[in-house]
Parts: structure tokens; C-alpha cells; sequence
């Protein structure tokens, strides 16, 4: 079990990272509005990836006690990470549809999705 | 020239990320005395919970929770208030045409099934994983399920705005009563049970029940205000 | 005790969500619920500030896990003073927003009334809060009712404004969130004590990493220099009382945070150094973008990202005395610039660009509106019988003790620059020829009172500033003892 | 290493060919539903996968998640028919 | 009676990655979207069954929330591609048609609809 | 997934985008599994499954589909081939 | 005609309670008694609730010939999933793709709408055939190996096996 799972462990910091990375890039260079919400989005899979990578414990099992098999507190990955990214998500998707109706919204107004064409606000 | 520029902006972003998160090793505990194992072992002397998590959400950092709460219905409020028409129709149809015949018998047999599967998983949401927000989600997926199979069918945004609020008014007020006897808000006043049975936890599934109702409102109100929504 | 510092926030939060079910029944109680509910608090936040400032600071904690285990709310001289003097100016929007545009349907009214008390409410918990998680996710709170309020109007450029905001909202959130990662993964405890108490065990590179990303990420609140470009255009295009609740309250709550992150979180001496530099240059940038500004709102916006960093300069001084100024400059700040908002949203009402040369001649037929308007500008830029006088000599003095000399000059000329764009609109007000095309719009009688009530405090304070500096030492004092604040959350009992 | 420990090797290595197989067709993918197809697939795979995880870490609460994956990945993939259908 | 049960769970699991991975290289290997749909359709569906299966010949506890996964991955599956499939149909992307007489039926239909949305 | 997140960013098809955000959070979910987190796996397959996409989806429809009209003859071109 | 629709109401009602307490046990694994208890009340609730869409069949089939028809046409269902999955396979390996794909139709004589939706199934999981459409009692099969586009031989050779049971369950 512990082989299998080696070769994964080292890559999570870093695809953590490249997808923050790719999600910025998203986010500042496309000229299209709906990509640069799923660029904040991409932003946002990799910050919740980075914290539960970094509560992670070798051999750790779930925070969970469950009846059948008892397991000892010794051993568990952390559980405030988890929660915090648990309340991350959804907030997350609480401003992605924010973002999404401004996206409609804007859209009705200009009559076109691309951030070069819609700037009667200097940007 | 511009992406040139950025390019390398990120690179060097990427490499002080980098920098920075591997010396904070992998798989390894990074501090001695945290809140971490005060939470572990409090889960189940003081509370009998079973799953961390879910002790952590709603009991240990419940403010959190009613913040994050206030955030989905306030982004509901604000997708209905940004799309906001004045000529706004309810009648008016969500899809164009019904789907197949096949989708509309298999997704009438499903949807009981996928209802009481949200349901169990928020009552559920201290002995496994999920919780009041999965739970929500999956009902709120259930409904949109219908709304896209069927042409005709309908959820009613007076019961789900009922619904909605009332959850919230009763998840506040059991904050509130918290301070009968000299406690503080979202404080335990219910006896804890045995772990492992349903029936444990104190205040603890009362108030994920509740979440999941709310969300599960909020997320079908959200989603029926998008579908609605319609160049005319 | 008169009562718990965590009703601050349950009590909006019980009456966002009784708001929908009454106005099923009655649908005048969307507009009248927020105000009653902004009355009590108010009234609640002063019997506690009363209580506070005799017996030290009161320490809430929720679901019964004394910190550093659960969240804690702290209510000391310092927070309490910012949450009594936010909810006031709350107050005083609820009463200007109440009837205005009396045309507004009943489901945008009550939408745009819920956003408002939570708007108010997410401010007060950032200001309250002990935890940096949550406090985040007061953040984000402000954050979404603050998109909507933006882009509540639909004819104007409002959605625009607001896209900008949100991106660089939900970027900024990101940072935050690795900042706060970052130290959790250190110390493994999110309670602003608790952190304060441990990080001298932290390795500086991940300290100076975690207080950079934790001022990006709260500098967008705060409108710092390279993150306030949303900021004109927010205030151009959301309604008028909301640009004056974005500029005395949310930008307040801001502040506070990038504050106590660096006065009381961290231990680094170069963030003081940090602050003032940041300031400055917000200020010039500020400063010389708003003479140049040909619409109203705009100008305001940038003088107002100029105080702000003026704001953050005082902050930045690190001493007693500068903390004191640049509480004083908050207070003044929030109370002009809201007047001033006010005042200046009517003065254009009508006009259609919302240039400043519509507002020529507007003195003879509007004439309390164009009084309070020049008493708000002679009060900002600091003419000595007003309040803006006493917290730039306060500050100046404070300057001077520490020995920044290049500051005090810096500052002085950056006064004057204020001082023309100002009078330039004061000037074009009473000694120009009225333009045929803009129409005079009177002033409800719910705007006149709280613009009236603005202006009698400005001064007031102009004349007697005891009656502030108490409450503002006690408040200064609070804020640089970190030991008392730290000893205080964490010997909290259950 | 018992039996059934070489039955999870091959099972897992057989998975992530699938998993890769799958994401190529859908960077490949000349239409929306093949991407759509692929996507399908995936999730599938990934059910089972997310089984027989659990049964490798000896969990047995881990299947709900299996199971909520299963219900929510299918409405997924209707959602987008109905979209290319043309009927949202 | 526990080794048998592993023997033939083992055997499940083994079946089932193999579909798998066979359903992934059909919608690779395959030439257009509805033979794909065939491909990932059949074998997946079959794989998942069998694997899931296994691991509930494995632990006998967790044999009825096993049976439950397959029912629904049985139930929904073949759903999922059929509206996929008629979903592709109606965009107008034909498949490609072996060699014979009147190879599709499903045209005239196509046309049918398409001439009334003309007319509308 | 980097894979994924790539194409969602250069594709110049919004809905394959929309697509391979799905994608993402379903193997981001597997990976929140496999680093014993089943609660946040759950809440992200729960999340960015069925929700997102539809939102996304409805905005797609609500506006355009491609990034810029070239896109869009192109795309026409290949259906007809 | 009244007192009849109401029994059937009633029976739905019944069915849709049974369906979803089994699932509850399924779900939960478990037969403590606090689970039962909120078991009941919770599938209780539910069925209140979607019995108006839950519609698929009488109170019937519970009847034991019917259920041995279930579980016969059970077998014969995986028998030819089996058999199917093993085409497939053969197909996907074979390295000149032995294909010859095309679009057939034919007529069924079930009329329930639940049991088109089985026979729709079926026809999807069985070797080579996919379902595309169904106008009335018209079936529109995309079929990877055509071997006759005559609707009554493609009606033989694809569901004739499965829709024999069908008629007997619904």
C-alpha cells in the first residue's frame, strides 16, 4: 500500500502550484470574460489542493471514528485544514456565480464577452 | 511581449511558491502542540462525534459555518438582484423541449432515490463523510435534474424561500439558546449520546440537518433563477 | 455586562433571514426591519463601549471552546470604538437609502436592504473577530453583498465596475488564504493570540512571506496602492449611499485588519517602515490622479484612496501618539467623506456624465445641500475651525516627535494639491454661471437630515475635539498593548 | 504480498491506462461529445477506482463517497447532452 | 468459505480493471462519437459492475451498499449515453455508415424536425 | 488534470472549457481522496460535478459559445467536413 | 372510477415507501433501531412527496410470477451484457476494426413508459446495438454491425428475447 502511493505523494506540492499558476495566467491574459472566471476557479482547485497536501500525514487515515474499526487519534490526517477548505469551496462557488450573472449582465450590456471591447471604465 | 512579460512574472511566482512550500515538508506533522490533537481528542470525550470534520465545522468553528451559510444566501440574493428583470415571468419555460422519453422515466425513478440519498447523507453527517452541504448540493442536483428533463415542472419559490429562511432562523436560534444556563452562543445544551449511534453529538446534527435544508433550499433557488433566465 | 459582543452579528444575521418570510406578509418591513435592527446595535455597541472603556476588554467565546480551540470575539476600546462609529454611519445610510428612488420594486428593495445590513454586519465582524479564518470568511461576506450593491443599477456601467472589483476580490481572497495556510502549517492554530504569542518560534522567510500575501490580500479592502484600481469606478457607478458605506465603513474594517495584522499578529520591524512607504505612495499616486479627475464621484474616490493612505502613514509612525492620529483621521474620514458623498450624489443627481462643471451655480438653488458640500470640503483638506484641522495637527505632531521630517514636507504639499481640487468645486458652485441643461434635484427629507446631522457633527468636533480624544487615547493605548491582548484571549475562561 | 495485493497492482495499473487512455481522448477529441464521451468514461473509472481505494485503505465509510460520485457525474453528463441537444 | 470468496472476488476485481481499460481504448481506437459511445458505454459499464462487485465479495459487509453502486451505475449509465447520443444526433453530426441500403433510419426524422423549426 | 487545466485556459471553445473544469475538480476530488480527505472529496465531486458546469453552461448559453468569431467559422468548418 | 385512482395513489404510495426503505437499509448497512426509526420517518416523508412522479408500476409486482420474471429476465440481461462486453472487446482489439455501423429501426409492442426505458437499456448494454431515440413505439438503433435493415429481422435479432419477459412484467 505504502509503494503505490509514493510516486503520487511528490507531486502533489507541485501540480498544487502549476495549477495556481496556470489559473493566473487565466486570469490576467484572456481576453475572454468567462475564461477569466474559470481562471479564478483553476486559481481556487489549486489553493484547496495545496492546504489538504499540507495537512497530510504518511499512513495518516481519515479524521473519522468509525464503529466498526476503531481507529486510534494517533494517526489522522489533520482535520482543521479539511474543514477550512470544506468552507473554502463553497464560498468559492458562491463567488463564481456572482461572477457568472455579472458575466450575463455584461454581456446584455456590450453585446460581446471580450475585455478589450468593454471598457467604457478605463482599465 | 505582454505574455513574455507575465510569463516570467508567474515564473518567478511559481518559483517563491515553490520555494516556500517544500521546505514545509510532505506527509509529516509540521507543529507539536496545535489546535489538531485537542480537536481529535475532544471530538469524542466531549462531544461524541464521529467524524472530526464535522465537529470542527459546526461545533468547534460553527461561527464559520453561519458565515459560510450567509455567504451562499447572500449570493443568492445577489444573483437574483444583479439578473433582476422587471418583467419577469415565472410561467415562462425553463428548457425549449422535454428530453427523451428514456430520461424523463429514468430520471422520475432516480429522483426519489437521489433526494434520499442527500438526505442521508446529512443526517449521516457526523458518523461518515458528507454533511449538511453535500447533502444540500445533492438535493439541489436532484431538483435540477427534473428541471431539465421535464418542460412543465415547477418548484414552488414561495416554499423554497419558506424553507430556506426558516432554516436559517432556526439555525440562529439555536445558537441563541446556547446561552440558557450560562453558556455561549452555538454551545452544546443537548446530551451527547454514545458514539456511533445516530442519535449523538448534542446539537451537532440538529444543526447540520438544518444546514443541509438551507443549502439544499438556497442551491435550487440559485439554479432556478439561472435556468430562467432567458434573452427575450 | 449589558450584553454579548456575538449579537453583533446573530441579530442581522436572525433578521436577513426573517426579511424575506415578513415580506410576504407586509412589504413595507424590508425597509423598516434593517433600521430597527441597526437602532439596537448601535445602542448596544455604546452601553458596551460605555462598559469597556471602565473595565477592560470583553472577550466572547462561541460554542463554549475557550480560545485558542474555538473562535473568540474580542471588544475592546479599539474595536468597539470603530464598530460604534460603523454602525452610526450605518445608520445614517439606512436613513439616507431609505426612500431613495422611491420607484425601486419591492424585490430589488428588499434585496438591496438585506446586502446593505449584511454589508454593515461583515464589517463589524472583521472589526470584531479573533481569528484570522473567520475573519476571512467576513471577507468574503463583505466581499459578495459589496459586488451586488455595485452593479444594483442596471442602466449605468455598474456590472463593469463590479467584474473588476470581483476579480480582484476573489484574487486577493486566494492570497489570504495562502497566507493563512502558511502560518497554520507553521504553529497549527488559526487564533490571533494564540499566533501572536508563538511566532517568535517561526523561521523569518515564512513570516515575511505570510505578512506580504496577508497585506496583498487585505490591501484590496484597505484600497492600497497598486490594488485600488477598482475603487473609482465602484464608487462612480453603485448608488450614492453605498459608495459613502464603501468609504466609511467597509475601507474602515480594511484598515483595522491590515492593522492588527501588523501591530499585533506579526513581530517584524520592517512592516512599520513597509506601511509607511505603501502609504506615501498611495497618497501621491491618489493625490495627483484626483486633480486630474473631471467627474464627481471619481474625485471623491481618489481623495478618499488618498486619505487612506495618509490613514496608513499615521499607522505606519508606529508610535502612541501616531496611532492616536490616525484613529482620529479614520474618525474624520468616515464622517466627511460620508458627507461629502452625500452631499455630492444630490449636487449631480440629474446630471447625466456627472461632471463636475454640472454642478456650476448650484449654490442659489440648492442651497443646504452646497453649504454642506463646502463644509465638507474646507473640513477634508483641513481648514483650521473644522475637525479635519485637529487630526492633521495630531498627526503632523506625531510626525514631528518621530522625526520625519521629509514626511511632514511631503504631506503639507500634498495638502495643498488637496486644497485646489476642492475649492475648485467649491469655487465652481457658488461663483459660476448655473449650466441651462442640469436640473436641481431637492434632497429628501431623510437625506437632509442625515447630511444635516454629518455636518453638525463636523462642527462640533471642530470646536471641541475632547470630546473624541478620550475615547481615541483609550482606543490607542488598547491597540499598542500586545501582551494585555494577548494575556486577555488566552486566560479567558468558559 | 499477498494474492490479492498483486490483484490491486494490476487493477490500479489497468485504472490509470484507462485514466490516460480517456484524457486523451479527450484533449484529442474532434467534437463536444466525444470530450463528453470521454468525460463519461472517466468517471466511471474513477467510481471504481474510489471502491477499490476504499477497500485498499479498509474503510468501508468511503464508499458513500463512491456513490455520490456516481449520481452526480451522471447528471453532469446530462446537463451537457441537454445542452448540445439545444434544449437549455 | 473466506478464501473462496477472495479467489472469486480477486477474479471479479481482475475482469473488471481489464473492461475498463478495454472501454477506454474503444473510445480511442473508435472512429466516431456513437461507436465510441458504444465502446465506453458497454465495457465500462460491465468493468465497474464486476469491480465493484469483487470488492463486495471481498468484505461481505460491504456487500449491500456494493449492490446498490452497481444497480445505479447499471441504471444510469446506459441513460447517460443515450442522451448523448441523441444529443449529438440533433446537432446534426451524422455517423458514419457502413456499406448497405438505407443504413439510416433515423434521418427522415432528423429532416422532419428540422423542416417544422424552418417553418416556425 | 495540469493537462486539463491548460486546455481549459487555451482552448478557444468556451464549452470544451467548461468541460474540462469538470474534469479537473473530478480528479481533484480523486486526489483529495487518496490524501484521506472524503469530506472535502465529497464536497468538490458534490460542487464542481453538476453545479458549476451548469452555471457555466447557462452563461454559455446566455452569451457566446467561442472567444472570438474566427473560433466560430472554423468550428462550423469542421462540423461540415 | 374515483375509489380506484385513490387505491392506486395508495399503492404507489406503498411501493415508493418500500423502494426507498430498502434503499435506506442498503445505504446505511445497518439495523439498529435508531436507523430504522428515522429510516421510516425519513422515506416516509419522501414518498408523501414524490408518489405523483413515482409511477412505474402497480401494486402487482410484488405477485412472485412476476418477480421470477424479474430475475429471469435478470439473467438473460447479464448473459448478454456478458456476451456483449466480449464483442466489444474483440472489436476494440482486433486491429482492422471490424465494423459496419448504421442506423436501424423497428416497432415494439410495449406500451408502459418505464418498460421502453428498460427495453432501452438493455438494448444499450447489449452487443453492438445503442439506442438513439424513441418516437412512440418506434425504436431508433444505432447498430455497430448492421446485418439487415428490415425492422422486423433487426426487431428478431436485437429485443425479441428481452421484450417477450418485458410483456410478461409490466
Amino acid at each position: 500500500m505504502d509503494n503505490s502511493l509514493q510516486y503520487l505523494e511528490i507531486g502533489f506540492y507541485g501540480s498544487a502550484i502549476i495549477l495556481i499558476l496556470v489559473g493566473l495566467y487565466g486570469a490576467l491574459m484572456k481576453k475572454s470574460l468567462i475564461k477569466i472566471v474559470i481562471g479564478l476557479s483553476i486559481i481556487d482547485a489549486g489553493l484547496h489542493l495545496l492546504m489538504i497536501s499540507i495537512g497530510y500525514i504518511k499512513n495518516g487515515t481519515a479524521p473519522i471514528f468509525s464503529g466498526e474499526d476503531f481507529v486510534v487519534a494517533g494517526n489522522m490526517v489533520d482535520p482543521v485544514v479539511q474543514a477550512l477548505v470544506l468552507t473554502a469551496i463553497v464560498i468559492g462557488f458562491g463567488v463564481t456565480a456572482v461572477a457568472l450573472s455579472l458575466v450575463i449582465r455584461l454581456y446584455r450590456h456590450h453585446g460581446t464577452l471580450k475585455i478589450d471591447e468593454i471598457k467604457n471604465l478605463k482599465w | 511581449m505582454k505574455k513574455v512579460i507575465v510569463l516570467l512574472l508567474l515564473a518567478a511566482f511559481g518559483y517563491y511558491l515553490a520555494a516556500t512550500f517544500f521546505y514545509i515538508d510532505f506527509g509529516i506533522s509540521h507543529f507539536t502542540n496545535g489546535v489538531r490533537d485537542y480537536y481529535l481528542a475532544h471530538t469524542v470525550n466531549g462531544l461524541s462525534v464521529a467524524n472530526t470534520v464535522t465537529s470542527i465545522v459546526v461545533s468547534f468553528r460553527g461561527f464559520d459555518t453561519l458565515g459560510e451559510v450567509t455567504v451562499l444566501f447572500l449570493a443568492a440574493s445577489a444573483l437574483g438582484s444583479i439578473l433582476y428583470k422587471r418583467r419577469h415571468k415565472y410561467e415562462e419555460r425553463v428548457v425549449l423541449f422535454p428530453s427523451s422519453r428514456i430520461v424523463q422515466a429514468g430520471s422520475k425513478l432516480l429522483f426519489p432515490a437521489i433526494i434520499l440519498l442527500g438526505v442521508y447523507v446529512f443526517i449521516h453527517g457526523h458518523l461518515s463523510p458528507g454533511g449538511g452541504f453535500q447533502g444540500g448540493t445533492i438535493i439541489a442536483t436532484g431538483f435540477l435534474l427534473m428541471l431539465l428533463a421535464y418542460q412543465d415542472y415547477h418548484v414552488s419559490h414561495n416554499i423554497l424561500s419558506i424553507v430556506e429562511s426558516m432554516a436559517g432562523i432556526l439555525f440562529v436560534t439555536f445558537g441563541l439558546l446556547g446561552f440558557i444556563g450560562g453558556g455561549t452562543f452555538l454551545e452544546n445544551f443537548l446530551p451527547v449520546g454514545e458514539l456511533g449511534d445516530l442519535f449523538s453529538g448534542g446539537v451537532v446534527p440538529i444543526i447540520y440537518i438544518l444546514v443541509g435544508f438551507k443549502v439544499g433550499a438556497e442551491l435550487t433557488g440559485v439554479i432556478y433563477t439561472v435556468l430562467n433566465e432567458k434573452d427575450i | 455586562m449589558v450584553g454579548s459582543p456575538v449579537l453583533f452579528i446573530a441579530i442581522p444575521l436572525l433578521a436577513a433571514f426573517i426579511i424575506p418570510l415578513l415580506g410576504m406578509i407586509w412589504k413595507e418591513s424590508v425597509r423598516i426591519l434593517p433600521g430597527l435592527v441597526l437602532v439596537y446595535l448601535l445602542t448596544l455597541s455604546i452601553n458596551l463601549l460605555g462598559y469597556v472603556l471602565d473595565n477592560g476588554p470583553i472577550i466572547e467565546i462561541i460554542a463554549g471552546w475557550t480560545p485558542p480551540w474555538g473562535i473568540n470575539l474580542v471588544f475592546s476600546a479599539f474595536s468597539g470604538f470603530l464598530v460604534t462609529l460603523m454602525l452610526f454611519l450605518g445608520l445614517l445610510v439606512w436613513i439616507y437609502s431609505y426612500r431613495f428612488k422611491r420607484n425601486v420594486d419591492f424585490e430589488p428593495a428588499k434585496k438591496y436592504f438585506i446586502l446593505l445590513m449584511m454589508l454593515i454586519t461583515g464589517s463589524v465582524g472583521i472589526v470584531l473577530t479573533g481569528d484570522i479564518f473567520n475573519q476571512f470568511v467576513f471577507i468574503e461576506i463583505v466581499g459578495i453583498s459589496a459586488y451586488a450593491l455595485t452593479a444594483f443599477y442596471t442602466g449605468r456601467d455598474s456590472a463593469e465596475a463590479s467584474f473588476k472589483y470581483l476579480i480582484m476580490g476573489s484574487l486577493s481572497a486566494g492570497f489570504l488564504l495562502l497566507a493563512i495556510v502558511i502560518l497554520y502549517s507553521q504553529l497549527g492554530t488559526l487564533n490571533m493570540a494564540d499566533i501572536a504569542r508563538n511566532i517568535h518560534t517561526v523561521k523569518p522567510v515564512y513570516k515575511i512571506t505570510a505578512l506580504i500575501f496577508f497585506i496583498v490580500g487585505l490591501g484590496i479592502e484597505a484600497e492600497m496602492f497598486p490594488l485600488n484600481g477598482w475603487a473609482p469606478d465602484v464608487y462612480s457607478q453603485a448608488p450614492g449611499p453605498v459608495g459613502a458605506a464603501f468609504a466609511g465603513i467597509v475601507v474602515k474594517s480594511g484598515v483595522y485588519a491590515i492593522i492588527r495584522i501588523v501591530y499585533t499578529i506579526f513581530d517584524i520591524e520592517g512592516a512599520f517602515d513597509f506601511l509607511v512607504i505603501i502609504g506615501l505612495i498611495t497618497l501621491l499616486f491618489a493625490e495627483t490622479a484626483a486633480i486630474k479627475q473631471i467627474r464627481m464621484k471619481r474625485m471623491l474616490a481618489y481623495s478618499s484612496i488618498g486619505q487612506m493612505g495618509l490613514v496608513l502613514v499615521a499607522f505606519g509612525i508606529g508610535t502612541e501618539a501616531g496611532v492616536f492620529a490616525a484613529l482620529f483621521l479614520m474618525f474624520n474620514h468616515a464622517i466627511i467623506k460620508s458627507l461629502l458623498f452625500y452631499a455630492g450624489s444630490y449636487l449631480v443627481f440629474n446630471s447625466k456624465e456627472k461632471y463636475i462643471n454640472d454642478v456650476s451655480g448650484l449654490g442659489k438653488s440648492m442651497p443646504i445641500t452646497s453649504f454642506l458640500f463646502a463644509l465638507g470640503a474646507f473640513a477634508i483638506v483641513g481648514l483650521p475651525p473644522f475637525a479635519g484641522f485637529w487630526s492633521k495637527l495630531y498627526f503632523l505632531i506625531a510626525a514631528a516627535d518621530s522625526g520625519m521630517i521629509m514626511i511632514i514636507a511631503l504631506i503639507l504639499i500634498v495638502s495643498i494639491v488637496e486644497i485646489v481640487y476642492y475649492f475648485r468645486v467649491v469655487n465652481k458652485i457658488y461663483f459660476s454661471k448655473k449650466e441651462a441643461h442640469v436640473v436641481p434635484q431637492r434632497p429628501t427629507f431623510n437625506a437632509l437630515f442625515s447630511m444635516i446631522v454629518l455636518g453638525l457633527i463636523v462642527i462640533i468636533i471642530g470646536f471641541f475635539p475632547d470630546l473624541i480624544t478620550g475615547i481615541l487615547h483609550d482606543a490607542s493605548r488598547d491597540l499598542m498593548d500586545k501582551t494585555d491582548y494577548i494575556n486577555n484571549v488566552l486566560s479567558i475562561t468558559h | 504480498m499477498t494474492y490479492i495485493e498483486y490483484i490491486e497492482y494490476i487493477a490500479f495499473f489497468f485504472m490509470i491506462l484507462g485514466i490516460v487512455f480517456s484524457a486523451y481522448r479527450f484533449l484529442k477529441g474532434p467534437t463536444a461529445g466525444d470530450r463528453t464521451v470521454a468525460l463519461d468514461t472517466l468517471t466511471t473509472i474513477m467510481v471504481a477506482g474510489l471502491v477499490l481505494l476504499a477497500y485498499v485503505f479498509q474503510r468501508f465509510i468511503y464508499v458513500d463517497v463512491a456513490l455520490v460520485y456516481g449520481v452526480l457525474g451522471f447528471i453532469g453528463v446530462i446537463v451537457i447532452a441537454r445542452y448540445l441537444e439545444g434544449a437549455l | 468459505m473466506r478464501e473462496v470468496l477472495e479467489i472469486i472476488g480477486g477474479i471479479f476485481i481482475l475482469i473488471g480493471s481489464i473492461f475498463l481499460f478495454l472501454g477506454a481504448l474503444g473510445i480511442v481506437r473508435m472512429p466516431d462519437v456513437y461507436n465510441r459511445l458504444q465502446a465506453g458505454t458497454k465495457a465500462t459499464t460491465l468493468g465497474g459492475m464486476s469491480l465493484i462487485l469483487g470488492v463486495g465479495l471481498l468484505e461481505p459487509d460491504w456487500i449491500f451498499k456494493a449492490i446498490i453502486l452497481v444497480l445505479f451505475i447499471g441504471f444510469s449509465n446506459p441513460i447517460s449515453s443515450h442522451a448523448l447520443a441523441r444529443a449529438m444526433y440533433k446537432r446534426g453530426r451524422f455517423p458514419i455508415l457502413g456499406k448497405g441500403e438505407n443504413m439510416d433510419a433515423y434521418r427522415e426524422v432528423y429532416d422532419k424536425n428540422k423542416e417544422e423549426e424552418v417553418k416556425s | 488534470m495540469i493537462g486539463a487545466a491548460i486546455y481549459a485556459i487555451l482552448s478557444k471553445d468556451i464549452l470544451y472549457a467548461v468541460i474540462a473544469t469538470g474534469v479537473i475538480s473530478l480528479i481533484l476530488s480523486g486526489l483529495f481522496y487518496l490524501l484521506q480527505a472524503p469530506d472535502v472529496a465529497l464536497t468538490e465531486a458534490a460542487i464542481g460535478v453538476a453545479l458549476t458546469t451548469i452555471i457555466f453552461i447557462i452563461t454559455i448559453r446566455n452569451t457566446v459559445r467561442f472567444e472570438d468569431e474566427h473560433d466560430k467559422k472554423e468550428h462550423i468548418k469542421t462540423i461540415e467536413k | 372510477m374515483e375509489n380506484t385512482s385513490s387505491v392506486n395513489r395508495v399503492a404507489a404510495f406503498i411501493l415508493n415507501w418500500l423502494f426507498l426503505m430498502i434503499l435506506w437499509l442498503a445505504f446505511t448497512s445497518s439495523l439498529a433501531i435508531q436507523e430504522l426509526l428515522v429510516g421510516v420517518f425519513t422515506t416516509a416523508l419522501i414518498s408523501i412527496f414524490t408518489t405523483k412522479l413515482f409511477s412505474c408500476c402497480d401494486i402487482s409486482i410484488l405477485s412472485p410470477v412476476k418477480i421470477f420474471y424479474i430475475i429471469y429476465y435478470l439473467f438473460v440481461f447479464l448473459f448478454a451484457l456478458i456476451k456483449s462486453n466480449f464483442d466489444v472487446a474483440r472489436r476494440v482489439i482486433s486491429p482492422s476494426l471490424p465494423i459496419n455501423p448504421g442506423i436501424v429501426k423497428f416497432e415494439t409492442k410495449l406500451t408502459t413508459e418505464y418498460a421502453k426505458m428498460v427495453l432501452a437499456n438493455s438494448i444499450t448494454l447489449t452487443p453492438g446495438t445503442l439506442s438513439i431515440d424513441i418516437i412512440d413505439n418506434t425504436f431508433y438503433i444505432h447498430w455497430i454491425d448492421v446485418q439487415t435493415t428490415n425492422p422486423e429481422e433487426a426487431f428478431t435479432e436485437i429485443a425479441e428475447s428481452f421484450e417477450k419477459i418485458l410483456l410478461k412484467i409490466f
